[in-house]
């Protein structure tokens, strides 16, 4: 790694932070889109097969 | 036993599920620290000597945020009948939902509370007396609060109430929290403090759930 | 509402559908953009461009401060539009894309503050400092954490987008008020600071990074933004089918 | 229905003695005797104001007569009358953010059920296919269905039921009367206060009618 000078390590601190916060806001973002699509499958996968069957 | 497990995971699915959980907290106790210095001024030093009081205050604030709708938004839906036919008796009821709501409130505010004393320029010795001081506290505010809560369960303006009831009733716990904070602050030993610290949230502990056991009783009758 | 001319891109965004079909046609695209345009900012940020000659090294913190500065106002900006967008022309997407970017925009502005910290320390000595930029910084952090809040207490999305609408506005025509106020209360505590947040001069080799920086941090912005958007109109569609599905066995269930 | 059987079943007997009740100035009715035996059904009616729900109330122990006794005879020294009974209000008693199968899990641990008894409990009531919808969406008959289904997931020998039958529709009230029979049969008891016709043989106790 090039030398980053006496205060390196706060540099490579800002860096982590701000990868820290994308990345919980990248991962937060795609979770709760996986999350949603499963629930609407679930609930479209019901509608589906509501009138066919009988009241189960 | 089942009861109190039982009203525990309600209420924290509860705080999860619909927005007022712990962010709001942990957002007023933000808010509150952010703006004292507009209106004391940048000048670091004065701020760092108050700072154990402001933070100490912001989270009595925030903890009497949250426990108007303790029960109020129970007794609307007419479950807190529900809570006194319960097994369990209701003083350990209680006792669970002022569990759930310190899990919510006092627990988060006393992890967070060491980055805000950051802005606060806190001494840095003082930050994890902060933190433990809160752990310790806040239980006994949530618990006063519990025989507010009780108390104006039934009525309409019950949140303004509270805050009055319980307010005098926590300065033993404002006193002793700050206290842990200055002394660390200066680098003085703070066991005393704290032990009385502890000392109150026991007896909070004890007395509380008796209390707002009864206190529901009598305010429903 | 039928307009002569092919209806507008706003008007066409109007309908999910439509707007599903086009965020899908865009998204990957967006994707490799931002990865792309990160791996260049970082390289030219840290192999291309120069130490600063009064912070050394520390300047290369403002590759991923000043571009999360910009973005947050950015974002806000693109949040008092689409505050518009509901309250003034009823566009149905203008409440979706705006609760989707909150979250983002207060995403962008925390990394400025905790990454504006982490340069001041060095310079300063304290973590924080009351400096007039942070300080305006954390006013517009704790806006955004006011308008995800007041989004989440709202549990009916149609109501309650025209109130944080109304939020939206309100806390962007406060901004600059805010701005001054801080500035002003600034300079009567400290003396024009010594510090210069960026130095007076950037120096040519250092502006390429930063716009490039910049750059990615926008596309990952519109990523993010197309993402939570596609959920929300999922959540939606959620909510609509739950009451489907409660009227659908209220009609048979009461039959019998 | 799944002849859950509960403790008490059959021993259970209510002995309320002269019971007074004045409500601010007003006397709702003094001089009340009222006794009920396991397999009975008491339907309770009178005018609005007559003191119906307070008289509810007291039964359940939420409040206490002016005058009078309520003796649970049947019931062990220890034992608390608050554990052998249901009240079931105007509230529902639903938490309109969860779902019916999260609402009736908390009753079950509170009131000391069975959580698995729910999907039977909910399809007793004809709501079993609404179970994880939130209670937000669900029409008032829907969710007084989902708040009588809490009567079936902790069985208790005593039901006092203030207006179960409001927003029920002509199926849902048959449903009542049946539940009630078979409540009946099992041996527990049930106070209704209710003016529609539940359809099963009840004694009936008219409020109102003591001069005041």
């Amino acid at each position: 790694m090039i030398d980053l000078g006496p205060h390196a390590d706060y540099i490579v601190a800002s860096y982590a932070a701000a990868g820290l916060v994308l990345g919980l806001l990248i991962g937060a973002s795609v979770l709760a889109n996986l999350a949603a699509a499963r629930r609407l499958a679930a609930l479209e996968a019901r509608e589906a097969s509501k009138p066919a069957a009988a009241k189960q | 036993m089942s009861a109190i497990l039982a009203v525990i995971r309600r209420e924290l699915t509860l705080a999860r599920r619909i927005g007022a959980g712990v962010e709001l907290g942990i957002v007023f106790f933000l808010i509150l620290i952010s703006v004292v210095p507009f209106a004391i001024g940048a000048d670091q030093k004065l701020i760092g000597r108050i700072a154990p009081a402001l933070l100490w205050l912001a989270a009595l604030l925030a903890t009497l945020l949250g426990l108007d709708r303790l029960l109020q938004a129970d007794e609307e839906d007419g479950i807190v009948d529900h809570l006194q036919l319960a097994e369990t008796p209701l003083m350990l009821v209680l006792a669970a939902k002022a569990l759930a709501h310190w899990l919510v409130t006092g627990l988060p505010l006393s992890l967070v509370a060491p980055l805000l004393g950051l802005m606060l320029a806190i001494e840095p010795q003082a930050m994890l007396p902060l933190s433990i001081s809160l752990l310790i506290g806040t239980p006994a505010l949530t618990l006063i609060g519990l025989i507010g809560a009780s108390l104006t369960v039934s009525l309409k303006r019950g949140g303004l109430l509270l805050s009055v009831l319980v307010l005098p009733l926590s300065i033993p716990t404002l006193i002793f929290g700050a206290t842990v904070v200055k002394e660390a602050a200066a680098g003085r030993a703070y066991s005393t403090p704290l032990m009385l610290l502890a000392g109150v949230s026991l007896i909070m502990l004890v007395v509380a759930p008796l209390a707002a056991a009864g206190a529901l009783r009598f305010a429903r009758n | 509402m039928e307009t002569a001319p092919k209806p507008s891109l706003w008007l066409r965004l109007a309908n999910p559908a439509a707007f599903n079909a086009l965020a899908n046609v865009l998204l990957w695209p967006l994707i490799v953009g931002t990865i792309a345009a990160f791996g260049y900012g970082l390289y030219g940020a840290f192999m291309t461009s120069p130490a600063d000659y009064q912070q050394g090294e520390t300047v290369r913190i403002m590759y991923i401060h000043v571009p999360a500065a910009w973005l947050s106002l950015f974002v806000y900006a693109g949040m008092a539009v689409s505050a518009l967008g509901t309250l003034v022309f009823r566009h149905p997407m203008a409440d979706v894309a705006q609760k989707a970017a909150a979250p983002v925009g207060a995403g962008f502005t925390l990394i400025c503050l905790l990454t504006g910290s982490f340069w001041g320390k060095p310079m300063w000595g304290t973590w924080w400092e009351w400096d007039a930029r942070l300080t305006s910084v954390l006013i517009l952090f704790l806006i955004y954490l006011g308008i995800i809040a007041l989004w989440r207490a709202i549990d009916e999305p149609q109501r309650g987008a025209r109130a944080v609408a109304i939020m939206t506005l309100v806390g962007a025509v406060n901004l600059p008020i805010i701005k001054f106020s801080v500035d002003w209360w600034y300079t009567l505590h400290q003396p024009a600071s010594v510090f210069r947040m960026g130095g007076p001069t950037i120096d040519r080799a250092m502006l390429t990074p930063l716009f490039v920086m910049g750059l990615a941090y926008l596309l990952l912005y519109l990523v993010l933004l197309i993402v939570r958007m596609k959920t929300e109109l999922m959540v939606r569609r959620i909510e609509r089918l739950q009451i489907v599905a409660a009227d659908k066995q209220a009609r048979q269930g009461g039959s019998r | 229905m799944n002849g859950t059987s509960f403790p008490h079943a059959g021993e259970m007997r209510l002995e309320a003695r002269n019971l007074m009740i004045r409500r601010g100035y007003r006397l709702l009715f003094e001089g009340l005797d009222l006794d009920l035996a396991a397999g009975e059904v008491l339907q309770l009616t009178g005018p609005n104001g007559s003191g119906k729900s307070t008289l509810m109330r007291i039964l359940a122990g939420f409040s206490q007569a002016d005058a009078g006794t309520i003796r649970w005879p049947g019931l062990e020294e220890d034992d608390e009358p608050a554990n052998a009974l249901h009240y079931h209000g105007h509230r529902e008693g639903l938490r309109e953010a969860l779902t019916p199968a999260e609402n009736l899990a908390f009753a079950a641990g509170l009131l000391g059920g069975d959580a698995g008894s729910i999907p039977d409990a909910l399809d007793a009531l004809d709501v079993g296919p609404l179970a994880d919808l939130p209670v937000q969406v669900l029409s008032a008959g829907q969710r007084r269905r989902v708040a009588l289904a809490r009567l079936l997931v902790a069985p208790r020998p005593v039901w006092l039921l203030d207006e179960p039958l409001a927003a029920l529709d002509t199926a849902g009230q048959a449903l009542v009367g049946r539940l009630l029979a078979e409540h009946a049969a099992a041996g527990g008891m049930a106070i209704v206060a209710t003016h529609q016709p539940l359809g099963i043989d009840v004694r009936h106790l008219a409020l109102g009618g003591i001069p005041s």
